[in-house]
């Protein structure tokens, strides 16, 4: 880990670390980096992933549902975005947010056609319930396949608001400086 | 079921600062008066359930104390699709930025040149009505 | 190369990220049962194993008591600290002055100097408002400070280090902070 | 008779691809099928003069009275004589007239025959519906025929005004068959004849289809545009201007004369109008030198002249129109051809320039005198018997009915100097004017000049053939007790003197055509129809553009400011007007409500001050916090969490885009808007929270479906939180609508963004853009 | 008890409004950035007061969201700040 | 059976899911698309044939019944607008694909057009079918966003500004839709369209017609009625071809089917309706008046178009069995025309490189098929018979003289006045653009706009789909019989609101 | 009231109190630096001690959710602090003439001065 830069760093990249705390393989400028916020990012990057599942789940008994589980869960890229820039390798299997929208509205929409197969009416609900016995009872509710295209559908609008919004004006916005320059 | 008078006022606030930014040429001012009027609608939607009152959720709140569901249900459909068309007109302004230079929305320029026609018309008098006359029969 | 392995690196060292994630869907759940806690182990295991992170050099060992000792001094900090501001805010108001103080701290670690900042800046009055990871200065701001109290807030920042290594730095830390107290 | 009509149509579908191939197989083949229907519709001349009609209905959409009703009766014979039988000649003829092959040809040749099947169609219809079908093609195929390829600037004004006048008849006539279909329950014409209405709304029926008529047969004042039409070529003017198109008028008037028989509205305009125009034509036609025109005015003199015969609605009238209606198809159809033989013979028409062709084309000016004689009213002609059975259908009335035989005397002396002035501009040879140069026309163009000629003296030397012809449709009317019979000699009686009389004061006005024109020259000229048509035209672009020019303005602020400008009037003033405030109103119903309602009210009013674009964001989002502040106090915790959510999520865009915009906002509105926008603003706001509070005010049950939601969000949603269980199972068919707006938007945000980027990737591959302005200003600083 | 929610509301109230008008008066975005992060805190206070006073705490992991939210948003808008031309 | 009603929306949604998330193959795409809005058409003629032989089909969603869970609704008025709108959506599809193969070959999948497309679609069949306002609302903003990316998409410098307006715009209405929303939830406590029509006549007299009047406004935004239309004309004519006309012929007639829906349905006027009378005849004169005033192809048919909205306001405001016929027929016939006409000055555009009249000229010579294309749609639009659209104007003449009150009898002057302006235009289009002198094209300025791409060939399937509209729109004319029929009785279905209401609410209607 | 009451009542009423005070600093402090001190710290004694506050009046199931809250507030304080103040350093929007000492700035003066 030696840092021997070319030229001597402006003050302002001071504060880039000097580990790798977020996986990405594009890296802001140092300008933009801190460090405690990518540490922060690390540690609530997760932590934030597991609420928004809880949501989703929470959603039939609590506040929440697919549709705020979903936006939790990009406010948690958004995070890592913040911290960390382009995410394009966040996860082990990457998928084009388009395709994740495509899917979640996919699955949303095949979800309504799902009780017909049982002999139900569209979008109509059932509950099952089984009982395992160290886990306790265990209550399935149908209309979560609809929730979970929600959220899975709303992850990939947050991802795509990222990869434009946030990527995409970026890149603009280097390619204008270039262009001054 | 009336709404009360303080709700009443933040309504008239948030919808009467909502239309003025609307007027606006600014598309940003534009936009952020949409976003007001979406919470101002938003609002509306909710209160017009009735007056506060316990969550809807079976078990903790008596379903006599309960507040109206459903405009919170449609409430909650409002808000997502007004986020969704103000990412959207976000990124129109950003686009109308980087291909004019401005975030305004400037006047047609086809209803311009209609204009142009027409004062120059009411200018001239009968003599220019036969030329025109001969351009719109031809 | 390195990051695909690092990516990969199985799944006991990513023990306490699931420990962590566990806790914290149980702790949402509010429900301590064994199906909770299954769930919450699925989920964790999901999360940590869908989106990994980079593996970072740390040499880290929890010390209960010291992180105990920490724990109570940053809380008792905090409401000292509150209370200062606020006298200050009250009493001085548009007047009250600051400063900015480079302390370069002992240790070189991300982690360490990452905890230290965070615990500074965690009560009122100080903040660390930059720090320089290759020379381990951070800047400090204090508020409510005369050009005169330099020295005695750099001794501040030193003894939260200290306080800090001691609580979760490695052996070889705790070595460089302690004995050379008080040196700027 | 359909099947004719039908025929017709799809032979002129097909025509173009023959006339690909060959124009002059194509002209040959048209002329089969109007051919055909003239011979079929002779052949049932026997039992249809006797009285008996041929019907076939074909119903379209009944609800709304359509059908297809077809009748076969003495006036649709008659006027298939025209259409048929001048149809067939006209084709045969336009064979030679066009150029092998050419575009005009090519065009002409389907239109041509699409029009005769149209007329057809027309003259068969026994349904008012079914007339204005017919009706209507027939203007598109004039307007087509007329412009031909629309080359000339004129052939394009030409064509325009013909079809924007008739047009204009013919919707006008619609509405007045409306009124009269819906008025007597019936759009059969059989019908109405049998069991006329009455009434006001007849009246104005009568009116708005005279309307029609008048346009279509170039009546004072809509005449001009069949002049104008001149610039067709002659086989179609002969044809559509002259023997077919122009008499659908006529023949309306003479079909519905029985159902609006002593409706002053109808026979008073329909008598003065005509004799305005007979003596109109007849004095422009007095100094035309280009031999068409010539013929045009004399054909809207004619036409005027019918309409005053069949607009009469008598006995006698009817007979002469009858009468007049075929002789004038005849002889005018000889003449434009013979005009059109002339000017592709010779290369021109001008009356000033053609001398001694009588000398040349001997055979041609024989068939000229004919129709001349005819037009002139010359016996043996059929024309002469149609003027004499005229002046004698106005001798039994009192004076009115004489004064219009002084008129029609009037009129028809102009009609014999016209006519002499055609003949002997045409064919004489004038002093001081070069013979001029004319090949021998072909056979092929001159017999189809001929049959009508003949036909026309035929008929009045066989007088008892159009006799029954016209009276059998005359018995239409009032029976009278001692019928009017047409024929060559009736003794000596008013009507020949009155013939005579006009006869010799039109070669006196032949005589003193010089000094006429001269006189003509010296009048003042008040009433124009060609410029008052052009003005009227400008004023309609004056008040398009002066119109579209003031409420089109282009700005999208006024648009909105309209938009709710509209909100306020409309159902703003309805519920100021009709309603009062509820009596339970209460100040709050939390007490949290006030400080959170302070911090919206402030904040929100505070974006309207803030100059920066990211304190306005924040401002914004502060209210929508505090927004979701209102949901938790309300009891919506779900509402609260997606409100939160979203306006993070929404604050974190805006922030996004912020890093490319400037730090300020542009200002580049008026001081002077900001009042009247402030104004509106504030009231739609006001009267938005004012309908909340009325509305509100209005329901006193509590909503049934909602507690039915909570009945069975557990047992039948599975879910305790009912919110919840409305998103995913009772409305989620919402939801579902729901998420693919936001893919939908997110899709577009993409496409917006990424935009620039395809742009930069293409730019560096190809030359430098064009028009792309992409003018980048580094926002300013943020700075106090 | 209720009172001493009452209390506690009617002082994050007054904090709130003043709060308030630091944003309004700014001057400068970050004081309006640091007023709107402070002005959620409270919020979130107070949502957590009130569940207290109703006893109900089932929906208390949204505190946790709402604690995230005004994060992302001060820090996304500081970001935007900080972007701008470095000191001097 | 009932699973038919959600299938015109299900489906395109499912299909544009898939479309997006297998966004790489482009055959996919297409044949999918097609695939799915072919499988509309069918649906809609059963729907039409089962609606109209025995009653409303009714769904209701997830088996809840109908004031609880939301209802979809086919009866003959829904089903009728739903068949002809798939069929101009179907050939819009084939018109667009031709044009991006010629333009960007086969190779080149489009990951907005078709799944916005889809959703597009999606959104009209349920504004035709829901029996829900707020699910009415949802249906609209469906179908405006896609509109929204549709108008927007490879927008250029020249352009955007238009977008902005239509976006804005429509944003506000829809924002006025959501109050309205709110205002009818707050006094009546339900958003079923069946169950309102009860509530809301035990409201007092003035917040009936207030609340009926805001109904207007909001639903007249969209549908363009004067003075609500200043949008349509300045933002329409910029998108490409097929956008414009599936925008123009179907989206402003959702608004007047909505319009229609909730003035039969939910509110009634005893007689004839002056106000909308009025507004009517003003909607038609300054529309056409202002397609006088263009230059512009595309924005001649704009102002047509609104002009021609005045024709179906004129319908409802006579309010009776015949005016309601006559509306229908016309909008039948208007949707197909218009997109037609839109589709063949694509064609028209593509050929010349300009959208200018002045700059074009002897069309008819040049390309005879394009002047085919546009006379029969041009003559239609104007009424001229024996085409679709003398059909229907026919049936609101009769309406207009039947219904014999002075405002009705001027407006009906005023449906005669415009047909002639539109004949007019119309004309002019044919002088300036098809006669004349043969023009070489025009050299296209901006070779990345979409809009005009001069001298561009038009491929076989862009034609065939042109053709296939006008096809239609003489079908309708043939069938003008049973078509009259089945809106006749569509029209007595809606005068009398109890068929639909029972058939949502069942037994519990009537009492 | 019992004596969890009284702790709870003292939480509550000093958390607002805490809240309050911040907001005061907030309100009188002169710069942004300055006024991050008074507003974010307090905040999150405040917090704290209202999430204590309430923790106690709540079954326990209920109150394991706002040690979450309570521990995202201490991690997300500081960063947020550092992040605000160094873009106002950044942004040169401090008030210089009441920092007494600038051991950074003049560091930066150096370096430049130095090249
Ligand atoms: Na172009
Ligand atoms: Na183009």
């Amino acid at each position: 880990m030696t840092t021997t830069p070319v030229k001597r760093p402006s003050w302002t990249t001071w504060d880039a670390p000097t580990e790798r705390w977020l996986l990405s393989g594009f890296c802001r400028d140092g300008k933009q980096r801190t460090m405690l916020l990518e540490l922060v990012a690390r540690i609530a990057f997760p932590t934030v992933l597991v609420l928004s599942i809880y949501l989703l789940f929470a959603g039939h008994d609590r506040a929440g549902g697919g549709f705020s589980g979903g936006l939790v869960a990009g406010q948690a890229f958004v995070l890592r975005y913040l911290a960390g820039g382009r995410m394009d390798d966040s996860a082990i299997v990457s998928m084009r947010p388009p395709v994740l929208i495509g899917l979640g509205l996919t699955i949303a929409t095949a979800s309504a056609f799902l009780p017909l197969l049982f002999g139900g009416e569209l979008l109509e609900t059932a509950i099952y319930k089984f009982a395992v016995p160290p886990l306790g009872e265990i209550k399935f509710v149908t209309s979560v396949l609809l929730d979970s295209g929600v959220f899975l559908l709303i992850v990939g609008v947050v991802l795509d608001l990222l990869r434009t919004l946030g990527s995409g004006i970026e890149a603009d916005v280097d390619a204008a400086e270039r262009g001054q320059r | 079921m009336t709404i009360n008078l303080t709700m009443a006022v933040v309504l008239a606030v948030l919808y009467s600062v909502g239309f003025y930014l609307l007027m606006q040429r600014s598309l940003m001012r534009i936009l952020l008066g949409i976003v007001i009027l979406g919470h101002g609608s938003n609002l509306l939607l909710q209160t017009a359930g009735g007056p506060p009152a316990g969550a809807a959720m079976i078990g903790t709140t008596d379903p006599a104390q309960m507040a109206d569901p459903l405009p919170q249900a449609m409430a909650l459909t409002a808000i997502v699709i007004t986020f969704a068309l103000t990412t959207f007109l976000l990124a129109l302004a950003y686009r109308s930025w980087t291909l004019l230079g401005h975030d305004e929305v400037r006047d047609d320029i086809e209803d311009r040149r209609i204009q142009r026609l027409e004062r120059r018309l009411a200018e001239s008098e009968e003599d220019s009505a036969e030329d025109l006359a001969k351009e719109a029969t031809q | 190369m390195s990051e695909r392995i690092a990516r990969r690196g199985g799944l006991v060292r990513r023990l306490p990220l699931v420990a962590w994630l566990t806790v914290v869907w149980v702790m949402l759940w509010g429900t301590f049962d064994l199906g909770t806690l299954f769930f919450g182990l699925v989920v964790a295991v999901f999360v940590a194993t869908l989106f990994p992170t980079p593996t970072i050099n740390t040499n880290m060992s929890v010390r209960p008591l010291s992180l105990l000792a920490l724990v109570g001094y940053l809380a008792w900090d905090l409401v000292i600290s509150t209370a200062r501001v606020s006298w200050q805010a009250v009493t001085r108001g548009p007047r009250a002055t600051a400063g900015i103080v480079a302390v370069t701290l002992r240790t070189d670690s991300d982690h360490i100097i990452a905890m230290v900042a965070n615990a500074l800046s965690l009560a009122p009055g100080k903040f660390v408002l930059q720090i320089d990871r290759v020379n381990r200065i951070c800047y400090v701001y204090a508020l409510g400070m005369q050009v005169e109290d330099a020295e005695s807030v750099r001794r501040e920042v030193l003894a939260l280090e200290r306080r800090v290594v001691r609580a979760v730095g490695s052996a070889n830390d705790v070595a460089l902070v302690s004995g050379t107290e008080g040196r700027a | 008779m359909l099947a004719f009509v039908v025929v017709h149509l799809l032979v002129a579908l097909a025509l173009p691809f023959l006339a690909r191939r060959s124009t002059r197989a194509a002209f040959l083949t048209a002329a089969v099928p109007p051919a055909a229907a003239l011979f079929w519709v002779l052949s049932q001349a026997g039992p249809v003069l006797s009285g008996q009609t041929i019907s076939e209905t074909v119903e379209w959409a009944p609800l709304i009275g359509l059908q297809f009703a077809f009748r076969l009766d003495a006036l649709s014979l008659l006027m298939t004589v025209l259409v048929a039988g001048l149809g067939a000649v006209v084709l045969v003829y336009a064979d030679s007239y066009f150029t092998r092959g050419g575009g005009d040809a090519r065009r002409s040749a389907p239109l041509l025959l699409a029009f005769a099947g149209a007329m057809l169609g027309l003259i068969f219809s026994d349904d008012l519906i079914t007339v204005y079908v017919f009706w209507e093609l027939t203007t598109i195929c004039s307007f087509l025929l007329v412009g031909q390829a629309g080359l000339s600037r004129e052939s394009r004004r030409s064509a325009l005004q013909a079809l924007m006048i008739t047009s204009l008849g013919g919707l006008v006539m619609l509405l007045g068959f409306v009124v009269l279909g819906e008025t007597a329950g019936t759009y059969r014409i059989s019908e109405l004849v049998e069991h006329p209405p009455g009434g006001t709304a007849t009246a104005v029926a009568a009116v708005l289809i005279l309307v029609g008529a008048f346009t279509k047969s170039a009546q004072i004042p809509f005449h001009n545009w069949l002049p104008a039409a001149m610039v067709a070529p002659t086989p179609i003017s002969a044809y559509l201007h002259a023997a077919s198109m122009v008499k659908a008028g006529v023949f309306l008037v003479a079909r519905l004369a029985p159902v609006f028989l002593g409706v002053p509205q109808w026979y008073l305009p329909a008598i003065l109008f005509g004799l305005a125009t007979m003596l109109l034509g007849g004095w422009r036609a007095l100094h035309e030198y280009d031999l068409k025109k010539l013929l045009a005015y004399g054909t809207v003199s004619q036409l005027g002249f019918l309409m005053v015969l069949f607009g009469a609605g008598t006995h006698t009238g009817a007979m002469a129109g009858a009468a007049m209606l075929l002789a004038h198809g005849m002889f005018k159809a000889t003449l434009f051809l013979v005009v059109g033989i002339i000017d592709h013979q010779a290369g021109t028409r001008d009356i000033r320039e053609l001398s001694g062709l009588g000398r040349r084309m001997p055979w041609l000016a024989m068939i000229a005198v004919l129709g001349v004689a005819s037009m002139a009213g010359l016996p043996p002609m059929l024309g002469f018997i149609g003027k004499e059975a005229a002046f004698s259908a106005f001798l039994t009335g009192g004076r009115p009915d004489l004064l219009v035989d002084v008129v029609l005397v009037l009129g028809s002396m102009l009609t014999v100097a016209y006519s002499l002035r055609m003949l002997f501009g045409a064919f004489a040879d004038k002093p001081g004017v070069p013979a001029t140069k004319a090949k021998k026309p072909g056979l092929q163009a001159v017999l189809p000049a001929a049959v009508p000629a003949v036909v026309g003296v035929v008929l009045g030397l066989g007088y008892p053939v159009a006799d029954t012809l016209a009276s059998s449709y005359a018995e239409a009317f009032t029976p009278v007790v001692d019928p009017y019979h047409l024929a060559l000699w009736h003794g000596f009686n008013l009507p020949l003197l009155l013939s005579a009389i006009a006869v010799a004061g039109g070669v006196a006005l032949h005589l003193s055509r010089v000094q006429l024109t001269a006189m003509r020259n010296r009048l003042p000229r008040p009433l124009d129809a060609q410029r008052g048509y052009e003005r009227i035209m400008a004023l309609l672009e004056r008040v398009a553009v002066g119109v579209t020019g003031r409420l089109q303005v282009g700005s999208l602020p006024t648009y909105l400011g309209i938009i709710l400008l509209t909100v306020l009037a409309v159902p703003g003033s309805a519920l100021l007007l009709r309603t009062d405030l509820p009596d339970d109103l209460r100040s709050y119903d939390d007490l949290l409500q006030i400080p959170l309602a302070i911090v919206v009210i402030v904040a929100a009013i505070a974006v309207l001050r803030s100059r920066r674009r990211l304190t306005a964001v924040l401002l914004v989002g502060v209210v929508g916090y505090g927004i979701g502040g209102l949901f938790i106090v309300d009891g919506g915790p779900d509402l609260a969490l997606a409100q939160f959510l979203v306006e993070t999520l929404t604050l974190v865009a805006f922030v996004f885009v912020l890093r490319r915009l400037p730090v300020r906002f542009t200002q580049s509105d008026t001081t002077a808007l900001r009042a009247p926008r402030a104004i509106i603003a504030g009231a739609a706001g006001i009267f938005i929270s004012l309908a909340a509070v009325i509305f509100s005010g209005a329901r006193h049950a509590p909503p049934e479906a909602s507690a039915e939601f909570i009945a069975n969000a557990e047992k039948g949603a599975g879910a305790t939180n009912v919110v919840n269980a409305i998103i995913v199972d009772f409305r989620a068919f919402d939801t579902v609508g729901e998420i693919s707006v936001l893919a939908v938007a997110a899709t577009g945000v993409a496409s917006l963004i990424l935009a620039s980027r395809h742009e930069r990737r293409k730019r560096s591959t190809r030359v430098p853009p064009i028009t792309a302005k992409t003018t980048i200003k580094q926002p300013e600083e943020v700075r106090e | 008890m209720t009172w001493v929610f009452l209390v506690t509301f009617g002082l994050l109230c007054v904090a709130g409004l003043l709060v308030l008008v630091r944003l309004i008066l700014g001057r400068s975005t970050l004081d309006r950035i640091v007023s709107v992060d402070v002005f959620v805190t409270m919020i979130i206070a107070g949502t957590c007061v009130g569940m207290g006073w109703l006893q109900d705490g089932s929906n208390i992991a949204l505190l946790a969201a709402f604690a995230l939210l005004a994060f992302i948003g001060s820090v996304s808008a500081a970001r935007l700040v900080e972007k701008k031309e470095p000191y001097r | 059976m009932t699973v038919l009603v959600a299938l015109p929306v299900l489906l395109p949604l499912l299909a544009a899911g898939l479309s997006l998330a297998l966004g790489r193959f482009a055959d996919f795409q297409r044949a999918l698309g097609i695939l799915v809005l072919g499988a509309i058409i069918a649906d809609a003629a059963v729907l039409l044939h089962v609606a109209d032989t025995s009653g409303p089909v009714v769904l209701q969603m997830g088996a809840w019944p109908a004031p609880m869970g939301i209802t979809l609704v086919a009866d003959r008025l829904s089903a009728l607008l739903l068949l002809v709108s798939s069929v101009v959506t179907f050939a819009v599809l084939i018109y667009s694909i031709g044009q991006r193969i010629t333009d960007y070959g086969r190779e080149r999948s489009s990951t907005t057009f078709h799944p916005m497309y889809l959703v597009l679609c999606a959104g009209v069949s349920l504004a035709y079918l829901t029996g829900d306002l707020f699910n009415l609302f949802v249906a609209f903003e469906i179908m405006l966003s896609s509109s929204y990316v549709l108008i927007t998409r490879r927008t250029t410098a020249t352009r955007i500004r238009a977008g902005m307006t239509y976006v804005i715009v429509s944003l506000a209405s829809s924002l006025l839709f959501i109050t309205m929303i709110a205002l009818v939830y707050a006094s009546t406590g339900t958003v079923n369209l069946a169950d309102l029509g009860e509530k809301v006549h035990e409201l007092p007299e003035g917040l009936q017609s207030a609340l009926a009047l805001l109904v207007v406004i909001v639903f007249g935004v969209k549908a363009a009625m004067v003075p609500l239309h200043f949008w349509l004309p300045d933002s329409y004519p910029t998108a490409p071809a097929p956008v414009t006309a599936v925008f123009a012929g179907l989206l402003t007639k959702v608004g007047i089917y909505a319009l229609i829906r909730t003035q039969t349905l939910v509110f009634s006027h005893a007689e004839s309706w002056n106000l909308m009378l009025g507004i009517a005849l003003i909607t038609m004169i300054v529309g056409a008046l202002g397609a006088l005033a263009q230059n512009d192809l595309n924005r001649l048919l704009s102002f047509l178009l609104v002009s021609h909205i005045g024709y179906m306001l004129f319908g409802l405001g006579v309010y009776d069995v015949i005016g309601l016929t006559g509306v229908i027929l016309y909008v039948v016939h208007h949707i197909t025309v218009q997109a037609t006409l839109f589709l063949v000055s694509g064609l028209i555009t593509r050929h010349t490189g300009t959208v200018a009249l002045t700059r074009m000229g002897g069309l008819a010579k040049a390309a005879p098929l394009i002047a085919v294309l546009f006379a029969l749609p041009a003559l239609s639009l104007a009424g001229v018979p024996p085409f679709s659209g003398f059909v229907a104007k026919l049936a609101l003449l009769q309406a207009g003289v039947g219904a014999a009150t002075w405002p009705a009898y001027v407006v009906t002057g005023g449906a005669v006045l415009t047909s002639l302006l539109t004949l007019y235009a119309m004309a002019r289009v044919w002088t300036r653009a098809f006669w004349g002198q043969v023009k070489a094209p025009e050299q296209d300025p901006d070779p990345t706009d979409e809009l005009v791409v001069g001298t561009a060939d038009s491929n076989r399937p862009m034609v065939v789909a042109s053709g296939v509209l006008v096809a239609a729109s003489v079908v309708i004319a043939l069938v003008a019989g049973p078509l009259a029929e089945v809106s006749g009785r569509a029209a007595t279905d809606l005068m009398h609101g109890e068929t639909y209401r029972s058939a949502v609410l069942g037994g519990a209607a009537g009492e | 009231m019992s004596l969890l009451d009284v702790f709870s009542a003292v939480c509550l009423i000093g958390g607002a109190l805490s809240c309050l005070l911040g907001a005061i600093g907030l309100l009188s402090f002169p710069d942004v630096l300055a006024r991050l001190q008074a507003a974010t710290k307090p905040q999150t004694l405040g917090l704290i001690l209202i999430l204590i506050g309430t923790a106690v009046q709540l079954d326990f199931i209920y109150a394991s959710g706002l040690i979450l809250v309570g521990l995202f507030q201490m991690l997300t304080a500081p960063v947020m602090a550092q992040l605000v103040g160094r873009a106002a350093y950044r942004a040169d929007s401090i008030r210089r003439d009441t920092l007494v000492v600038d051991e950074m700035g003049d560091r930066i003066e150096r370096e430049r001065r130095v090249r």
